[in-house]
Parts: C-alpha cells; structure tokens; sequence
C-alpha cells in the first residue's frame, strides 16, 4: 500500500467539494475530469505490483474519464448550446453543506464496517461513498441534463473507487465491460440531450421535461 | 261401552253442526243490531233486526253491472274473501271455548286468512281501475300494515300467558285462570283487540260506513263497482269478518266458566252485546280524519305489546 | 355423484358449443338450452337420492400446488340446494332461448347462452366442491358467469354500473371467504380438515365464521351488504335475474351454513343471523313497497325473503345452542323449506316480469296496466305468482313461513322471558312483514296487470310465445303443489338437520305442523272453487258498463291510482332513511311555471354510506398523486433517500447489533 | 451452448441492422426468436456443461426462466411484423428497432445464464442501453422524455447495483476470504461472509435492482415507459426485463440465506412489497391512461412476487408460478391495449369506450386479461397468489397476508373500473365493427392460453421444475 493512496483519496474528496461549489459548467466537467486522473493513477498506486491488467485498467480508465467522455460533454455542449452555467436547483452554499453531510454520514458509515488487515483505516470506502453522494448530490440539485451527467460520472468515479480495492475479484473482462457500459451510456445520454435540443428550442433542456406525469 | 261413544260422537256431530250453523247464521244479526241501536241514538225506529237477512237475499236474487275494465279477477276476488273469512271464523273458539276446527299455530293461520281476504278485496277492487277503488285499497292496506302487528301481539300475549299455540287452547277453559292473574294484561290486550276490530271492519272512528262521500270512505269505496249478488257475497264476508273479530273478544271478555248449557247462550249474549257496544260507539264518537289513523292503531300496538312484555316478564 | 358430473360435464360441452356456433344464434341457444335441461336429468335423481338418504363416497383428485388436491361429493346439505338450481336452471334456460330470441337481430346471443350453462355449472361446482379451495374457485367462476350475463345490455350506462358495484361486491366477498378459508386451512383445505383446524382454533375460528358470513352474505344479499342485489337483478335478462334470485342468492346461505359446520358455536350464529333476517325483512320489503321498476320491486323483495330464512335459521341456531331439539327442527326446516319455496315463487315472478316486458315493453310499473287483458296466460300466472310472493295460504310462499312461525312461537311462549320476548317480537315484525308484502305484491298485480293500459305500449301488448309461458305454468303449478308435498319433505330433512347439529331433529313436529297446513290448503281450495262457481252462477245476469266515475262522465286511465300513489300511504310512515328522496324545484314566482318532481329510488344504503365513502376513498388516493409529478430530480431523490435511509437502518441496526 | 443462447439473438439481430428490407427484418426477429426459443427449451432440457469456469452456468432457477422469457419473447416477436405492417411512417427506425429488439434478447438470457455477478452486471446494463432506442421507437416529444428518464434512472439503479456488487465482493475480503464475485464462490464462503458488509450490500443490491424490476419508491419511470413506448416493447420489458432483474435479486436472496442472514433480506422483501402494491394500488384507483395503468399493474405484480419471495417457503413457489404468470399475463394486456391504442389513436380511458363491439377480439381479450391478471381463477395468477396469501399465513405473518390481499382487492378495483370502461359501452360510440388482423390477435391469445393453462393444469415437469427453482432460490438440498 503506497503512500500516495490517502493524499489522492483526498484529492479526490476536494475535488467533490469542488464540482459542489462550481458555478461554471466547464468547470465541473474538468473536475470531473480530474477525478478520472486521480483514478487512473489510484489504480496503479493501490497495487504494489504492476501488472499488466493494472496498468491496462489504468490507461483505459484515465482515457475514457479523463479525456474521451469530457470531450463528449463539451461537443454536446456546443452542439446543444447550452449555456456555460450551472442553474442550480439548490444554491452552491446550501449544496456544500448537502455535501459535507454526505461525506460525514460516509465516515460514520464506513466507521460501522470492519476492515481485514492492510485495508485497516483507509480512506478507501469513506471517499468511496462520498464521491457517491455526490454524485446523487448533482444529480438532484442541479437543473441541466448535462449537469446530470456529470453527476452520473462522479457517481461511477466513486464506485471505482471501491472497486479499487477488489481488483482481483472482477476480473479484467467485467472491468472492461463496466467502462464501455460507462462510455456507450453516457454516449447515448449524449444523444438524447442532442435530440431534445433539436426537437425543442435550444433554450429548452432535457431536465426540464415534466409532460408525462400523473 | 259403545252406546256411550256413539254417544260422545254424535255430541261431537251435533256440537260441529251447531258451530257451523252459527258461523253461517249469526254474521248477518250483528250488523242488524249494531243498525237498530245507531237508529235508536239516532232516534228513530230502526229496521227490524233481521233486515240484513232480507238485504242478503234481495241482492243475491238481483242482476248486476260489470265494467268493461274489469277481469276474472272482480268476481273471484269476493268468493275468496268470503272462503278465507269463513275459514278464520272456523278456528276461532265459539259457543263452549272451542273451535270448529284446532290446531297448533291456528292463531298465525287466522291473522293470515284474514290477510288472505284482504288481498283478494283489494285486488277485486284495482280490477275495475276506478281511482276511488284504488284510493279504498290503498288506505285499506296502510291500516292494515298497523293493525296486523297489533292483532299478532295481542293473540301473542294470550299465547304467552297461556302457554299455548291454539285458540282453542288459550281462549278455552285456561283463560280463567289468566284473568285470576294476569287481568291488568287481558284489559290491555281486549282494548287493543277492539281498536282492531273497529279499523278491521271499518267503522267508526276509523270509516263511516254509512258515509255517502266516496273520498272519506275506505272499505266500501273498494266495493263500488260490486252489485247485485256479488255485493251480496261481499256483505255477507264482512259480516262473517265482524263475527270473528267479536267471537274473539267476547272469547277475551267473558271469562266465565259457563256450564254446558249456558255456554250457548253466554256466548250469543256476549256477540250482541259486543255489537251493542259497536253501535254505542258508532252513535257517540266522531270519524277521526285520515292522518290521525295511524296514531289510533298505534296505541292499539302499544296496548297489545305493553301487555306481551307484563306477561313474558 | 356421477349424474352431477356427468351434468356439469354436459353443461360445459353445450356452453363451448354454443360459443363455436356463434354465428347461428338460434341454435346456439337452442343448444345450451338443451344441454342444461339434459344437465337437470342428469343431476337431480343425485340430488334427491342423496336427501333420500344415499350418501355417495367422495372424490379426492389430485392438484398441483398449492391446491395438492381437489375433493367433491354430495351431501344432504348441498343435494337440498342442488335440486333448485337444477330445476329452475332448466326451467330458466327453455325460456331464456325464447327470451332472447326476439334478439338475435342485433345481437350474439350466443354468448349470454354459453355464460348461462356456465354459470350453472359453476353453481352446481359450488354445491359439489368437498375442499375450500374447489369452492372458493367455484365461487369466482360463478361470479365471473354471472357477471357477463347481468352486463349483457351493457351498452346502457345503468346496466354498467350495476354490472360494476356487482362485481365490487362479489370481490370484496371473495376476499374474506379466501382469508377465511386460508386461516382455517393451515392443514389442508377439505371439509373435513376446516372443521378439525376450527373446533381446535380459538378466537381465530371466531375471525373465520364472521369473515365467512360477511363473504357469503355479500352474495346471500344480507343487509346491508345487499347493495349490488336490486341493481344486478333489475340490469340482467329475466331469466337470468330469475335464476340469480332463484339460486344464486340461496347459495350465499349455503355458504354461511357451511362456514357454520366449520367453526360451530365459536360464533353467536342465533343472535347474529336473527338480527340480520330482521333488518334485511324490514328494510327489503319496506324499499320493494315504492319501487317505480318491477324487477327492481321484485329484487328487493329477494332481500326480504332472504332476510326471512335467515330469521328462521338463526331461530334454529339459537335452538340448537339451548339444546332445543324440537325448535330447532321447526326454525331450521321452516328457513330451509323458505328457500325451495321462495326459488319457486321468485323465479315464477322474475319470468313473468320478463313476460311483461317482452309484451308491454317496459319495466316501469307506471307504464303498465290492463295487461291481464292483453296477456291472459302471463296474466293469471303472474297474479298467482304475486299471491305466493305475498306469503298467503294456500301457495307456496307460506310454507316456510309456518313453521317458522311455529318455531319462534313455542320457544317465545315456553322459554324464560328475556329469551322469549325477542322471539315473540321477531313474530310480530313477521307478521307487519307480511301484511307490507301482501301490500307490495298488491301492487304490483294491481298496477301492473288490472286496470286500464298507462302507456301506448301497455295497450298494444301482446301474449307471449308458449316457449315462455310454459316454464312460468310450470313454476306456478309447483307452487300451488309444494304445500302439499312438504309434508314429505319433512322427513327428508332429518339427515340435513343432523349435518346441521341438531342431534334428535324432531321431523315429526313439523311433518304434523305441514299436514295441518295442507288440509287448510284443501279447505280453501275446495272452498274457493266451489264459492267461485257459485258466484259465476249468482252473477250470470250481468250487463257490461264503463266503471262507476261517481258521475264523472270522461274517465280516462291518467285517473287511475298509480303505483306511487298506491303506496304513498305507507311510504309516508317509513323512517326518513328508507324514504325514496322527492325533490320538486321550488320557484318563488306570482305565476309558477310548472315544475317535475324527480323522485331518487336508490338505494339508502348506496346513497347515505358506500358512495360517499369510495368518493373520500378515491380523493385521498387522489392526493397522492403529487408523487409522481415528471420530475425527474425527484425521481432520482427517492432512490438516494431509500439508499441512505436503508443503509443507515441496517448498519447502525448491526452496529449496535454487533457487541 | 450456453454462450451460443445469448449470441445468436444478438448475431440475428446485427444481421437485421444489415438487412436492406423492412420486411425482411420483421421476418428476420420472428426467425431469431423462434431459433432462440427452440435453443432455450433445448438447453432446458438437457441442461449443457458449465462454461467459462462457471461463468456461465445453467441450474435449476435459470432453467425456468431461460425457457420462460425466450417463449414469451417469441409470442411478442411474432406480433411484431403485423404491429410494425400497420406503421409503414416508421420504415426507417425499424431497422434499428429490429435489431436492438432481438440483442434484448441475448442480453436478457446473458443475465438469466451469468454466475458471475459482474457479468451479470454487464448483462443488465447492456438490455438497458439496447431498449432505449425501443423506447424512442416512435420519436416523439413524449416518447424522448420516456426514453431520457428511463436511461438516467436506470443508470443510477443500475450502478448502485455495481455499487452493491463491490460492497458484496467486499465482505468476503473484509471477511477473510478470498474476495470473489463468482456466485458459486460467495454461497460457499457465505457462512464468513463479513455480516454488515454482506447488509449493506444487499440493501444496495436490492436498491439497484429494484430499480430494475421497478419496485417503488424506485417505479417511477414505469409508468412513463411502458406508456409511451410500443406495446410490444412493453411486453418484453414488463414480462422479460423485469424478470430478469428479479432472477439477480433470488441470487443476492440465495447468498444471504447461505450466509444465514436470509431474515433480514426476507423483512426487507417484504417491506418493499408491500409497498410496491400499495402504491400501485394507490395511482391505479382513478387512472386515466390505460397503458399508465399496466406498467402500475407491472409495479404491484413485481410487489407480489417480491413480497411472496419475502415470505417464502410455499410463497417462493408460488412467487414463481407467479413471474410466468405475470410474464403472459403482461403479454395478453400489453399486445390488446396496443390494438386498442391504434385503432382509436388514444390511450386514454376518456376516448376509448364500448371497444366490445368495434374490436370484439381484441377487447375480449383485454377483459380477459384483466381478469388473468387480477388473479381470478381459473387462470394461473390464481394459483400463485394462492400459494403466496397461503404461506403467509401458514408463516404466521396475518398482518401481511390482510394488507396483501386488502391490496389486491384495490387493485382488483382501480384496474377494473379502467379495463371495463374502456371495453364495455354503447354499440359504435366511436364507431362501425372493424376488421382485426390475425396476426395481432393470435400471439396474446397463445400468451392467454398459457395463462390459463397454468392455472388449469401445470404439468407434472413444469411443478417439478418449479419445485427445484424453489429449492435453489431457498437454498434448500
């Protein structure tokens, strides 16, 4: 277990309390971009040994979520025209403090479970599910389609991160499969909120459909 | 040995005989009586007392008209009256306390053949489609929905105190001892009986029978259309029908224990007493108006259960 | 056992064949009728070899789970209701392929034809099933069958909605017999084991009977569980409503009998079913006396003469707990024979009221009149079915009533006072109760049959085809019969009554009661002829004239008393809750411009109880609809506070757990 | 073999993408599901060897429910020609159509056949992914915000139940073991399983599957759906997707119980239920849109079924009668209504009366249905919410076997009022008697056949299929 495991967990935290207080969309995909670096690198450093699979993993999970899927994000954002701010549902203040209490409630939680041996007192599970929380956090709070996306993203970042710790229960093949299903979803996302740009008039967004209801 | 039961049946032949005779005799006479007292209030002379008897047999010799309405139903409709009513007036207890013909449970058949006899009036009347008829039978029935409760629950209150289910039984020997003790009760159940009677047989307070009114009147407004001979049957079964109710209340009131052969003549004297009394109150008292009918044969309820709850207490 | 079979085989093969000859509507019809009449050929010699005494083994077929297996059988207690169902269902079937004949233009007769004989084989699988289970599913199917035939007219809105509440009702009555039957059957579902698992439940067997008389009284139409009755029965073709009236109804007290043999007196069946015969006598009569619809009249006359057998079997129930033997016989037999006799007498009138509107075209009393005329054999048919209706010697209709009467009569004069009283009044209000129904059935005859025609219609009537008025002579000569052969019913009755825990039935008693009733029924008859006769004779010389108008020269049929005001009288004395509710628009002008009363005959209880209740019902269900209001944020708010809520239960659950 | 069930559809399905006529390809997902039907009961009946160490494995549960949903993906194939015949505007999306339908089917048997739970992980998100386009068949407004919904709640379910999966692969390496997500693995080392990670997982697990099989509070996108999507594409979802949802939640249940924690799971089967019934309940009473009102019929079945697995012993049998059930019971009410929908071009209860005469068929059918689904006898429902409501109170559970059947009887209400309207009424309210095609009555009158059948008569092999499926869910020798 290196030592470079704990600072990026909580890089990785911070950069939550970021995309939180983000008011920029551009800005909360590049933090979202910048969770996907720490993991690529977390993958590495949470195995002492380097093995191919890691490395593979690696490589495949900094590509898909630190370059191909922001790249996604920022050509529907053009495509769409989707304005550059955030709209938040929940004001920025009141979404940190959401935040915060996620990441609390995270530690207490964690605190419940036991630990074997070396994984004793890490970050790994608290920030884990933080990042979850966030995720639900700009999920919920925030207005936009692709704010909603972004959200979905760091919602897979903070699975990730546990998974970190199971990297010889899931076999290469299942890893793989999780990141493409991560790709061709979000891809698909992508599209509809095209579609919807295109079937309504630009200003109108994806998040804001509410004809089908009781 | 032999000669005394031959001799008991022929008494029992002889004793059927004479009831039935006077079941088919008697009716008539009241209604001549009740006629003769209201014509002595009224201060006049009266028909004879035996001038039903002559009405009877002038109608029945006579033709009648029938309208053009009407169906089987208009003359079937007096027969079977008059064969219920003669039926009832079987099982009631007369002369020495018995009936013609007893059973368990005869007092529920009576209350039933009456309700038998009403029907076929009824359904005779709404035969011919005359408002008036239709009018006759409804008020007829809405009475009657009151009456029949309390005429239930007075014979139901003699039962009970007698323990018994037949008429015969409980109108017969037992009800002296009754009277012995449970007097109070039998006043209450005899004044019930007579309020019945009295709206049974339409009379005064609850008909006039003598009214000329069509719109005030209730049992012979339903007989409009019926003349001649028909009419005739129809009389006679509401005289039969006025027997029985005064057979059973005379049975009530006179609680002696009469020897043998003054049973007859204790029970023929109670009759004409009872239609007497019938004329009394037809030539002192007023017709009530309509709405306040029902009140009257409530109170009759009233009587009849007031005394069924001292005798089951 | 094996005719029965054979009949309901029969009835299924006629109902699938006369589904596949859909497009040949008379022999469809044609078939199904033949079919349930070879079904009663079938099924009776059973039925009344079993009441004879014979007492055929039962059959246990093998099911999958969680039935594991299906038992059928006779026993006294269904072969008595099994001999009605088969008789009238053939009866109702010829005259139902007659009825619906005039149909067959417009529509596919076939279907109500199949759903007939299905129905009647549902009812007799009702009557054969030996398990719970078997009569459960027996139960739903006949519901379901009766169901697509009350909704046959559906294309009126009223026939909907009674088809509707029907189906409401029958469900919800489902509901609590399978939830009876579920918690008695924890081991196995057979009579037998239901009986076991009640004598050793406790309070649970108590839960079990009233679930079971409340389920069964839905059907049985136990007031005021009785709501679904006058509309489905008003709604259905009359064959249909003769028969549901006729049997159906009479197989909701098969069930309460049954639920009876299950748990035994770990329920107060006395008091309960005499408080339920009592109101639903009063209240079904009391409404039947100012219904505007015939069939509507005749369904709430149903009630009340359920509410009478009842009356006479909780009479019995209550013998049978003060070890009453001889009561017991009498109140028992009396509620019993009431069920035979009123199948005979209701399905009589139902078929005539079907008659009627076959002839006059309308149910509605205030449209009828002068029908005896036009239509003599339905006529006279119908006027003697409205006599046993009424409950008078010497028809059927009192037969039941009598010993009835003399049940309730010796326990209330021989018992201790405060068992006694009740039972006297309960004579009483039976007593009211059959003046107001001679009152009714008056009426009904009266408005309907005599007089002059109210309508265009009521004048141009014409007889029915024989195919319709031969069932009805049928019925109608059962009914002027049946008192004289009760008396040989009695006996019958003894192994019933033992199966219904009566030890030492006393058949005699009432065998004697039955004889004497007959000989009064001879006396009448005899008598009635001969005085008839005689007054034909006396009144020979007659002359034919309009009705006497007290001088009033222009009489036309708009002055004849009308149904409503025949039973204004008494409709005036009602309690305000069973009242039918008037309403004429008051307008306070010099001169008035002429206002219509609209007169609201439904029923009370709809009116002032389940209506307003599913109205709140439905609106606070309503209000949850903000739930689901297309925003997706909180759709996805929902998923993350259930996963926090219940991670937060569970693991703060094992934390504390833990040590 | 195994692999061979799961490839062929998708292989069928590339070869309708590359099929140049419109036609051609609707023949093409009626030929592919037949082949998978027939490979499915093949497999069925001899049950072929492991693959992939145990990877892909086929025992007793999956062998009713790989034959289940392949038969009843066929009946909705063969609707399909007639169904896409009547819409020649929609040529071009049939292509895709087409294809995404039959690799639904592959992925569904891929869930129905994975013991690996990251494969089927995979397998879940994949036929998620592949029915968006199904959803967005008809490129409306409406029918986009569906699809949108759809995927962003089925997402976030759908990583939860990663989430879980993790959580569960976790307890056994926080338990001491060797931390695997091979199902076979976990049932072994399930006794030292780490208990509050194996919870948390299940609570997860049965988030983010319920989410799948849309148990509320996680149903919402049901009804938005199953709404707006084509009838067919209903029927697969209702009768197969959430099937094969519910086969993963019975593998998390199977592990819990192995590990001797099957209580807690069982409670909360239960509590989630319940609540599902009763919130269907709840929006069916008063519901205006009778396609709205199937997918809530969809939720309170799932609810059923849950709640009987909850109960368990005889109610584990009868939970599964009741999937089959359920799958043609959809199938016969989602195939009529989209009948019904297009010959009067509404789907709301308001517009659409008296159908009885003017699609006698369909509308027949659809009563039927109702009342199959409702659980009336004599169809196969019956049974199993028999079973059910008799092993709660053999269970001794009284208070939930009253809400339970309290529940039904609501439903029986809500659903009934709709169903009825909609089929009953006036004779040519909207219009004449029109002619119905063959071909869109026969398959929901096979799917009603077999509703029936089950409910008349289950075979001697399909009780003793059905028993074994109980045993394993129960983990019972």
């Amino acid at each position: 277990m290196s030592s470079l495991l704990e600072p990026l967990l909580v890089t990785v935290l911070l950069l939550n309390m970021f995309v939180l207080g983000a008011t920029r969309l551009r800005a909360v995909i590049g933090a979202s971009a910048a969770q996907g670096v720490c993991l690529g690198v977390l993958t590495v450093t949470a195995h002492g040994e380097i093995t191919f699979e890691v490395v593979a993993i690696a490589i495949a999970a900094v590509a898909i979520k630190a370059v191909v899927i922001p790249r996604l994000l920022y050509k529907a954002m053009r495509d769409a025209a989707i304005a550059r701010d955030v709209a938040p549902l929940v004001g920025v203040i009141p979404s940190l403090v959401i935040g915060a209490l996620g990441t609390v409630f995270a530690v207490v939680f964690a605190g419940t479970l036991p630990f074997a041996g070396a994984h004793a007192g890490t970050l790994v599970l608290p920030s884990s599910l933080a990042t979850v929380l966030t995720g639900c956090v700009v999920l919920t709070t925030r207005r936009k389609a692709i704010t909603q996306v972004v959200g979905y993203l760091i919602l897979e970042n903070g699975i990730f991160i546990l998974g970190l710790s199971l990297l010889d229960a899931m076999p290469f093949l299942v890893e793989v499969g999780v990141l493409l299903d991560l790709v061709v979803g979000i891809f698909v996302m992508a599209i509809i909120i095209h579609h919807v740009s295109r079937e309504f008039s630009a200003s109108t967004d994806a998040a804001e459909l509410a004809e089908l209801k009781e | 040995m032999l000669g005394v039961t031959l001799a008991v049946t022929a008494g029992a032949v002889l004793d059927g005989i004479a009831k039935a005779a006077a079941i088919l005799i008697v009716p008539p006479l009241l209604l001549g009586v009740i006629a003769r007292i209201k014509a002595r209030f009224a201060g006049r002379v009266g028909p004879p007392l035996l001038q039903p008897y002559h009405d009877l047999r002038k109608l029945l010799a006579k033709g009648s008209v029938v309208s053009r309405t009407t169906t089987w139903v208009f003359l079937a409709g007096p027969a079977v009256s008059l064969v219920a009513v003669l039926l009832a007036a079987a099982v009631v207890p007369i002369g020495d306390g018995r009936a013609l013909w007893s059973f368990e449970g005869d007092f529920i058949l009576l209350a039933y053949l009456l309700g038998l006899a009403r029907y076929a009036t009824m359904a005779a009347a709404l035969d011919t489609g005359s408002s008036f008829e239709g009018m006759g039978a409804a008020r007829e029935a809405t009475f009657a929905c009151i009456a029949e409760p309390a005429f239930v629950l007075g014979l139901l209150a003699l039962a009970r105190a007698t323990g018994s289910l037949s008429l015969s039984t409980f109108l017969g020997p037992a009800i002296t001892h009754v009277w012995a003790e449970e007097s109070a009760s039998l006043v209450l159940v005899a004044a019930g009986l007579l309020l019945v009677l009295l709206a049974e047989n339409s009379r005064i307070p609850v008909d006039d029978p003598a009214t000329h009114l069509e719109l005030t009147m209730v049992h012979e407004v339903m007989v409009l259309d019926h003349g001649g001979p028909v009419l005739g049957v129809v009389l006679y079964g509401a005289a039969v029908k006025l027997f029985v109710f005064a057979a059973l209340l005379v049975r009530i009131a006179i609680p002696i224990a009469a020897p043998a052969h003054l049973a007859w003549p204790a029970f023929l004297g109670g009759l004409v007493a009872v239609a007497a009394g019938i004329g009394v109150i037809e030539s002192t008292l007023a017709r009530l108006r309509l709405p306040y009918v029902p009140a009257l044969l409530l109170s009759a309820c009233l009587c009849c259960a007031l005394a069924l709850v001292l005798l089951a207490r | 056992m094996t005719g029965c079979a054979l009949a309901v085989a029969v009835l299924v093969a006629s109902a699938c064949g006369a589904l596949l000859a859909h497009r040949r509507g008379r022999l469809a019809s044609g078939l199904a009728a033949a079919g349930a009449v070879l079904a009663a050929a079938a099924a009776l010699p059973d039925a009344i070899a079993v009441l004879a005494g014979a007492a055929p083994p039962e059959v246990a077929v093998p099911w999958a789970a969680p039935i594991d297996e299906l038992r059928f059988g006779l026993d006294p207690l269904s072969a008595f209701f099994a001999v009605p169902l088969a008789a009238l269902g053939a009866i109702c079937a010829v005259y139902g392929a007659f009825y619906l004949d005039g149909q067959r233009a417009q529509r596919r007769i076939a279907v109500p034809a199949c759903a007939y004989n299905l129905l009647l084989a549902a009812m007799l699988g009702v009557l054969l099933a030996r398990d719970a289970i078997g009569l459960v599913i027996a139960w739903e199917l006949m519901t379901l069958a009766s169901y697509v035939l009350v909704t046959f007219d559906h294309a009126q809105r009223e026939v909907r909605r009674a088809g509707w509440v029907y189906l409401i009702a029958s469900h919800l009555g489902v509901a609590a017999i399978l939830s009876m039957v579920l918690l008695l059957g924890t081991d196995g579902f057979a009579f037998s084991a239901l009986a076991a698992a009640g004598r050793a439940a406790g309070s649970a067997a108590t839960v079990a009977g009233i679930l079971g008389l409340l389920g069964f009284g839905v059907k049985a139409g136990l007031v005021p569980l009785h709501v679904w009755l006058p509309e489905a029965h008003a709604s259905a073709p009359s064959h249909v409503s003769a028969l549901m009236s006729g049997v159906l109804v009479k197989l909701g007290l098969y069930g309460i009998l049954r639920t009876s043999t299950f748990v035994g007196d770990a329920v107060p069946w006395g008091p309960l079913l005499m408080v339920f015969g009592i109101a639903g006598a009063l209240v079904g009569i009391a409404l039947a006396l100012y219904q505007r619809d015939l069939k509507r009249s005749l369904a709430y006359s149903t009630v009340e003469n359920i509410g009478i057998a009842t009356l006479g079997l909780g009479a019995g129930f209550w013998a049978r707990s003060a070890d009453e033997p001889v009561l017991a016989t009498l109140a028992f037999a009396g509620g019993l024979l009431h069920v035979w006799s009123h199948t005979i007498q209701k399905g009589l009138m139902f078929l005539g009221a079907g008659s009627l509107l076959h002839g006059a075209g309308t149910r509605d009393l205030e449209q009828m009149g002068g029908l005896a005329k036009r239509m003599p054999r339905t006529g006279a048919l119908v006027l003697l079915g409205a006599v046993a209706l009424a409950g008078l010697p010497p028809l059927s209709g009192f037969v039941g009533e009598w010993l009835i009467y003399l049940g309730l009569a010796r326990g209330g004069t021989r018992a201790a006072s405060f068992v006694g009283l009740p039972l006297l009044l309960a004579i009483a209000v039976m007593a009211t109760v059959g003046v107001m129904a001679a009152l009714c059935f008056v009426r009904i005859a009266g408005i309907a049959l005599l007089g002059e025609p109210r309508s265009e219609g009521a004048a141009r009537a014409h007889e029915s085809p024989r195919g319709m008025v031969l069932p009805m002579a049928l019925l109608a000569a059962l009914a002027v019969l049946l008192p004289f052969v009760a008396p040989l019913l009695a006996g019958a009755l003894a192994p019933l009554l033992v199966e219904l825990g009566v030890h030492a039935p006393a058949v005699a008693v009432a065998h004697d009661a039955l004889v004497d009733l007959a000989r009064v029924g001879i006396a009448l008859w005899a008598g009635i002829l001969a005085v008839s006769l005689l007054v034909r004779r006396l009144a020979r010389r007659r002359r034919e004239a309009e009705t006497w108008g007290c001088g009033y020269l222009a009489p036309s049929p708009r002055m004849q008393y009308s149904g409503a005001s025949f039973a204004e009288g008494l409709h005036r004395l009602l309690p305000g809750i069973l009242r039918a509710k008037l309403s004429v628009p008051y307008r306070a002008e010099l001169f008035p411009p002429p206002a219509d009363l609209t007169v609201d005959a439904g029923d009370p209880f709809t009116r002032a109880a389940y209506a307003p209740l599913l109205d709140r019902l439905a609106q606070r269900f309503g209000q949850l609809r903000w739930v689901q209001r297309g925003f997706l944020h909180l759709y996805i708010l929902y998923i993350v506070v259930a996963v926090v809520a219940a991670l937060a239960v569970v693991s703060i659950g094992d934390f504390w757990g833990a040590p | 073999m195994l692999l061979a069930l799961v490839l062929l559809p998708i292989a069928m399905g590339a070869l309708a993408f590359a099929a140049p006529s419109p036609r051609l390809r609707t023949y093409l997902v009626v030929t592919g599901a037949a082949l998978h039907a027939a490979l499915a009961v093949f497999v069925a009946c001899s049950p072929p060897p492991p693959m992939f160490d145990r990877w892909l494995v086929l025992e007793p549960l999956g062998r009713l429910i790989v034959p289940l949903l392949s038969v009843q993906f066929l009946l909705c194939a063969l609707y399909v020609p007639a169904y896409l015949a009547a819409r020649p505007e929609r040529q071009r999306q049939n292509r895709v159509f087409c294809a995404c339908l039959l690799a639904l089917g592959g992925t569904m048997s891929l869930v129905a056949v994975s013991h690996h739970l990251g494969l089927m992980w995979v397998g879940i998100e994949a036929s998620a992914l592949v029915s968006a386009p199904l959803i967005y068949f008809y490129r409306t407004p409406r029918s986009l915000e569906a699809t949108w919904k759809y995927l962003l709640i089925g997402s976030v379910g759908v990583a939860f139940a990663l989430y879980g999966s993790f959580f569960l692969a976790s307890s056994a390496l926080h338990g001491g073991q060797v931390s695997s997500l091979l199902f076979e693995d976990l049932v072994r080392a399930a006794p030292h399983l780490s208990k509050p990670w194996l919870h948390a997982a299940f609570v997860i697990l049965l988030i983010g599957y319920g989410t799948k099989i849309g148990l509320a509070p996680m149903h919402t996108w049901k009804p938005d759906v199953y709404g707006e999507a084509p009838a067919v594409v209903g029927a697969v979802l209702a009768g197969g997707l959430s099937t094969c949802a519910l086969t993963a939640l019975m593998r998390f249940l199977q592990i819990c119980t192995a590990a001797g924690d099957g209580q807690l799971a069982r409670s909360l089967l239960v509590v989630f239920g319940l609540l599902s019934m009763g919130v269907a309940a709840a929006f069916m009473i008063g519901q205006r849109d009778y396609k709205r009102m199937l997918a809530y019929s969809s939720v309170e079945h799932m609810g059923i079924i849950v709640f009987g697995l909850g109960i368990g012993g005889l109610a584990t049998y009868g939970a599964l009668l009741h999937i089959l059930g359920n799958s043609f019971g959809k199938g016969v009410l989602f195939m009529t209504a989209g009948n019904l929908h297009r010959g009067y071009g509404s789907k709301l209860a308001a517009d659409v009366s008296g159908a009885i005469h003017r699609f006698p068929a369909s509308a027949g059918l659809f009563l039927a249905g109702f009342f199959a689904i409702t659980g009336s006898p004599p169809f196969g429902l019956f049974l199993s919410e028999l079973a059910i409501a008799r092993g709660a109170f053999a269970s001794g559970s009284y208070l939930g076997a009253a809400l339970f059947l309290a529940l039904l009887a609501t439903v029986f209400i809500g659903m009934g009022a709709v169903v009825i309207s909609v089929v009953q009424g006036p004779r040519g309210a909207e219009g004449p008697r029109e002619r119905e095609q063959r071909l869109t009555l026969v398959p929901p009158a096979l799917c009603l056949a077999v509703v029936l059948l089950l409910g008349v008569y289950v075979p001697p092999w399909l009780d003793s299929a059905l028993r074994e499926a109980a045993a394993v869910v129960e983990m019972r020798p």
